[in-house]
């Protein structure tokens, strides 16, 4: 309990004598903590990014042996179907934007020296550590990884003869209930840090949507996370110990897996958008130079979604059986959720409208990131119209809705945070060309690969299918299914700049400056990188953080601990080291 | 457009209809977005000693684009409600339609028939898998379970997908207007040979049926 | 706990929740646990619902009846409660500074704390020696509906809860070796208040499952 | 803490007290299973909801709470209902 000692009072005096193993490993820094999850979320999306490339080989290519990794069987590939998603989803995106950018930005950005918990975020990286080994090591046991689907449906998962995997899947059960303790101590913390830390006059409604985004999004994980941990518990009970909640042989019920499954799991969507969408409206404002348009609709906007997306879990089950009447109120319901994205797609361009574009590599994602999140965003509808669902549901359809929403989403988000943001992580500047040549070639090969996967649900390609061929009615659709293999492995290709850019930067980048995008959040007052306890004096908060070219002040950004008088003083930043 | 597959069911185009009005909306607001996000781009791309305009928002602009989607959305729903309706709804389904059993496994389809009494429980009922045979212009039903894992009942041509969900029963119709072969798929990952577990809707005509059913028994 | 009541990151112009951060973070962390036992107890509705038949409380094993042992749970609903009582007599006392009265009613509150967990291990080990679990007896599953579902249901929501109170047990040792260290005061005393909060969480949920899965 | 000043000590052995009785009712009630199955069903899970405001209120000291740690502590039951209510209905058909 007397975990704040450390952080009660800013401490910069003894904060360098800690041994390395207390600074770097087991470190209770939060900005630490953040590049902690950086590293190892960056490695699994490495992983889960390869997966995807076996699986777009076996569709394009069937039965042709992948060079270095030999010929896919149908086992295999439902195991790379699942944990491409399980990796993709649990231990890259929502690690990426929760871990990374929710435990670095928030104290920085609301002027607190740390987490209100520093050494429960330092067990929360670490369980999230024990649940990737967990999940890793699955892949690589007797029977194979689990192949059940990254949803895991009943009864498929819950008897291992209907797969022939068992302890693949059981593992697979361990590991998200570690994730999960891992996400429940993190939520716990951005909560209240969120609440009780934040600087004086740093009030919610000057909070950046960044993180208005992580804090709402800490809120869904906080209640969402543990549906799926009893779920997947009782799962786990029914593969294991002979009980039958799933399993309509013992009285269970098949679908009531479901309901809990998506009632976890459609909140867990917007986790892995909201923080997005926050980040990319910070970097928008930041590139156009100009206030958010509607902030408060925009906030207003997160809470809607998130509100919103706890009575629609049903629009994933429409085809299941379910009452048909339950099935017109979830489609109602799910088409509400396009009225506050609208609001914020609308809002971004606002934001643009007459500003003063500068096209720094942060900014070209973060515009990326709106025009890809569009299409999935009207895609969507698609789905959320029951009937529509009918024949796109399950196809290809849904498969180019869910990556433009989580790839040309939730991660161009990411990597217009990585840009954004490496100057304050490691002191340093990543190359700005290769982040354009990155963005462009990225851009370019993604739509490529995820725009004709729309025309293959269209024509009636079933997703998670091993060998399309196998369907005479989707033999024409192969020559696309090569297209889309080759594109994705460009895709990945386009990638390499990013790796080399990253790593070359972290040790021979230009060195950052305080205040690299002449942004006004708190985390530029601060030296690049910030010390332990972050401000040397508690800042104090005059205004919103998006004052950019306001009339008051000559220079086109206002910075939000600027005494209103204008007087440019402000000594804590020079201080720090 | 040419993309979907050919539609074979009665309630296929009214399904279809749904989707191009959508991808109509869809599209126009996806080019207006884009084309608008593009001029932007280009217009106010930034120069040196120019100054964004300060803009915080604008309260009327947000209402519009608050309510346009609202309206747009309520009509889509009522649309959708009534093709939604007719495909799954119970009360809605023919009276006059020919009965038939299915039962998904891993990795099969299998289809009873009742026979040449058109009476299913009887003991001239017989089961063919992976090839449901029926007559075209008339409706048929069905009752759709499976035996171990969660399948799904897929016939792209007629636009009808139904989950067969083991413990449970499901009720599935559709009307074929067009004689021939029609691929039946399972949409829902079932196991290792998820991707073989295909079948066959051979949609005879009338006579034709009558006949193959009598030769069956 | 000095440093709780002090708080972090200096004065607060818009202060926050006015409470120190370990007893909001424990309340945030409670409202998790409410979502977690939803989903155990939910499913126990639900399925409960869907399965028709289910063994009642108050009529014979044999017609029906439910296998569960209604009054030894009924005695140990009864220790919880008093340890509850116990548990805020301790933070009523500290709060006066009253510091035998809180190592006396912590040391209660721990007592029987333990002693429900041992009433409910000597409760499993009889009913699996009946033959009542997830996988039913044979002899039992011919009388009990729903056997296998009413054990698997029983046994996870009743598991889980015990585990809840197991590790609240192992906590309260822990703060009660605190107190009796002196390591609360009048003024200091946060750990007692946010442990208890745990603690009457814990109570309340098994007010919940006694009704629910005893008494319906 | 700060909760202490503007509370008058709340009589915990009289909470204490009812929390008995009722769980004497409620043993009680379970019995009656001559009664009609819905009436049992609804008393139970009022004696129960009553007996778990009651730890809430004055054992946890919601009563003496500010409005917001009120809110935050009652946030989740609206899911919690949502969820069941929501799989209930699938059996309305």
């Amino acid at each position: 309990m007397a975990t704040l000692e450390s952080s009660a009072v800013p401490l910069h005096a003894h904060h360098d004598d800690l041994s390395f193993i207390r600074k770097y490993i087991f470190a209770t820094d939060h900005k630490i903590i953040g590049l902690q999850f950086l590293f190892a979320t960056l490695i699994f999306l490495l992983i889960g990014g390869v997966m995807a490339l076996m699986i777009r080989w076996q569709l394009g290519f069937p039965g042709e042996a992948m060079p270095g990794v030999g010929v896919i069987n149908p086992k295999f590939y439902n195991a790379l179907v699942t944990m491409h998603g399980t990796f993709m989803i649990f231990f890259a995106i929502m690690p990426l934007l929760v871990g990374t950018f929710g435990n670095f930005l928030i104290p920085l950005k609301i002027g607190a020296p740390d987490m209100a918990f520093p050494r429960l975020n330092m067990m929360s990286f670490w369980l999230f550590v024990v649940s990737g080994i967990v999940m890793t090591a699955s892949l690589f046991v007797e029977g194979g990884a689990a192949g059940a689907g990254w949803t895991v449906y009943a009864p498929l998962s819950a008897v291992p003869q209907y797969t022939g995997v068992s302890l693949g899947q059981q593992l697979w059960i361990i590991s998200i209930v570690f994730f999960g303790g891992s996400s429940l101590l993190g939520s716990v913390n951005y909560i209240t840090t969120v609440i009780n830390m934040r600087a004086p006059g740093m009030t919610l409604f000057r909070m950046p949507l960044s993180i208005w985004g992580l804090f709402v999004t800490a809120i869904i994980a906080l209640l969402a996370v543990p549906i799926l941990a009893a779920a997947i518990i009782m799962l786990l009970f029914d593969q294991t110990i002979g009980t039958t909640f799933f399993l309509p042989a013992g009285g269970g019920q098949p679908l009531l897996w479901q309901h809990l499954f998506w009632f976890f799991g459609h909140p867990e969507v917007y986790i892995l958008i909201l923080p997005a969408m926050g980040i990319v409206s910070d970097i928008i404002a930041n590139g156009s130079r100009k206030p958010v348009f509607g902030y408060h609709s925009m906030v207003l906007a997160i809470i809607a979604i998130a509100f919103l997306g706890w009575i629609v879990w049903g629009h994933h089950m429409f085809q299941s059986g379910m009452n048909p009447l339950l099935g017109t109120s979830f489609m109602i319901s799910t088409m509400a959720i396009a009225i506050p994205s609208a609001i914020k797609v609308f809002n971004w361009l606002g934001t643009m409208w007459r500003g003063n574009l500068w096209f720094h590599t942060p900014m070209l994602w973060a515009v990326g990131f709106v025009s890809l999140f569009t299409v999935g965003g009207l895609s969507g509808i698609f789905m959320a119209s029951n009937s529509v669902d009918v024949f796109i549901h399950d196809t290809y359809f849904i498969v180019a809705h869910i990556h433009y929403v989580l790839f040309g989403g939730s991660l161009f988000a990411i990597f217009a945070a990585l840009y954004f943001w490496f100057p304050k992580m490691f002191g340093r500047c990543m190359n700005e060309n290769w982040g354009r040549i990155h963005f462009a070639l990225t851009f370019t090969f993604y739509n490529l690969t995820f725009f004709p996967m729309h025309l293959l649900g269209m024509g009636g390609h079933m997703r998670r299918i091993y060998d399309p061929t196998a369907y005479e009615f989707l033999q024409p659709l192969q020559p696309m299914n090569k297209f889309i293999t080759v594109s994705a492995f460009l895709l990945f290709m386009a990638q390499i700049p990013f790796v080399i850019n990253f790593f070359w930067s972290l040790f021979a980048g230009e060195k950052a400056e305080l205040n690299r995008w002449r942004d006004n959040g708190l985390e530029w007052t601060v030296p690049s990188p910030a010390p332990h306890g972050n401000f040397t004096v508690t800042p104090t908060v005059y205004r919103g953080p998006y004052e950019f070219s306001s009339p008051e002040v000559e220079e086109d950004f206002l910075p939000q601990d600027v005494p209103p008088d204008g007087g440019r003083e402000r000594a804590p930043e020079t201080v720090g080291r | 457009m040419g993309w979907l597959p050919g539609a074979a069911s009665t309630y296929a185009a009214d399904l279809d209809r749904i989707f191009y009005v959508i991808l109509a909306v869809t599209g126009l607001v996806f080019i207006g977005v884009e084309a608008t996000l593009i001029y932007f781009l280009w217009k106010y791309r930034g120069r040196e000693g120019r100054k964004a305009a300060y803009i915080e928002g604008s309260n009327k602009a947000e209402i519009i684009w608050t309510v346009t989607p609202a309206v747009f959305i309520v009509g889509l729903a009522v649309a959708s409600q009534s093709v939604w309706s007719k495909i799954k709804s119970p009360a809605n389904f023919p009276t006059d339609a020919i009965e038939y059993r299915v039962e998904a496994r891993q990795y099969a389809w299998g289809i009873t028939y009742a026979g040449a009494d058109g009476v299913l429980g009887t003991e001239d009922d017989f089961t063919r898998f992976n090839e449901m045979h029926v007559p075209v212009g008339q409706p048929v039903s069905f009752e759709l379970t499976s035996a171990d894992v969660i399948h799904s009942f897929f016939v792209p041509a007629f636009r009808i997908k139904q989950d067969a969900v083991p413990g449970l029963i499901m009720r599935v119709w559709f009307e074929a207007t067009e004689v021939g072969e029609f691929a039946l798929a399972c949409a829902e990952l079932c196991g290792v040979a998820h991707f073989n577990m295909g079948g066959k809707v051979i949609v005879h005509p009338q006579d034709e049926f009558e006949r193959w059913v009598a030769e069956q028994s | 706990m000095k440093e709780a009541i002090a708080m972090p990151g200096g004065v607060h112009a818009e202060p926050g929740m006015r409470i120190y951060n370990q007893k909001l973070g424990m309340w945030v962390f409670l409202a998790s646990e409410v979502m977690f036992f939803t989903g155990l107890i939910g499913a126990y509705i639900i399925l409960r619902f869907g399965a028709g038949d289910w063994a009642l409380p108050g009529i014979p094993l044999e017609e029906g009846g439910t296998p569960l042992a209604i009054n030894l749970t009924a005695f140990n609903t009864f220790m919880l409660i008093c340890s509850s009582v116990t548990m805020v007599k301790a933070f009523a006392a500290i709060e006066h500074g009253d510091q035998r009265g809180l190592r006396l009613f912590l040391l209660g509150t721990v007592v029987l704390g333990a002693a429900f967990v041992g009433i409910q291990i000597f409760e499993y080990i009889k009913l699996t020696h009946e033959g009542f679990l997830p996988a039913c007896s044979a002899e039992l599953a011919e009388i009990v509906p729903n056997c296998g579902l009413f054990g698997s249901t029983f046994y996870v929501m009743t598991g889980f809860h015990g585990a809840h109170v197991s590790i609240g047990v192992f906590c309260m040792i822990w703060v009660t070796v605190k107190a009796f260290r002196g390591a609360y005061t009048k003024e200091n005393h946060g750990g007692v208040e946010v442990i208890g909060l745990y603690w009457h969480f814990v109570d309340l949920v098994w007010i919940l499952l006694f009704t629910i899965v005893y008494l319906i | 803490m700060e909760s202490a000043e503007q509370k008058q000590q709340p009589r915990y052995y009289f909470i204490w007290f009812l929390l008995l009785v009722l769980t004497m009712v409620e043993v009680g009630v379970a019995y009656l299973s001559h009664l009609p199955r819905t009436l049992l069903i609804l008393v139970l899970v009022g004696l129960a909801i009553w007996k778990a405001t009651l730890v809430a209120m004055y054992y946890m000291h919601l009563k003496f709470e500010r409005l917001r740690v009120i809110l935050l502590a009652t946030a989740p039951i609206p899911l919690a209902i949502i969820l069941v209510l929501g799989v209930l209905l699938e059996y309305a058909q």
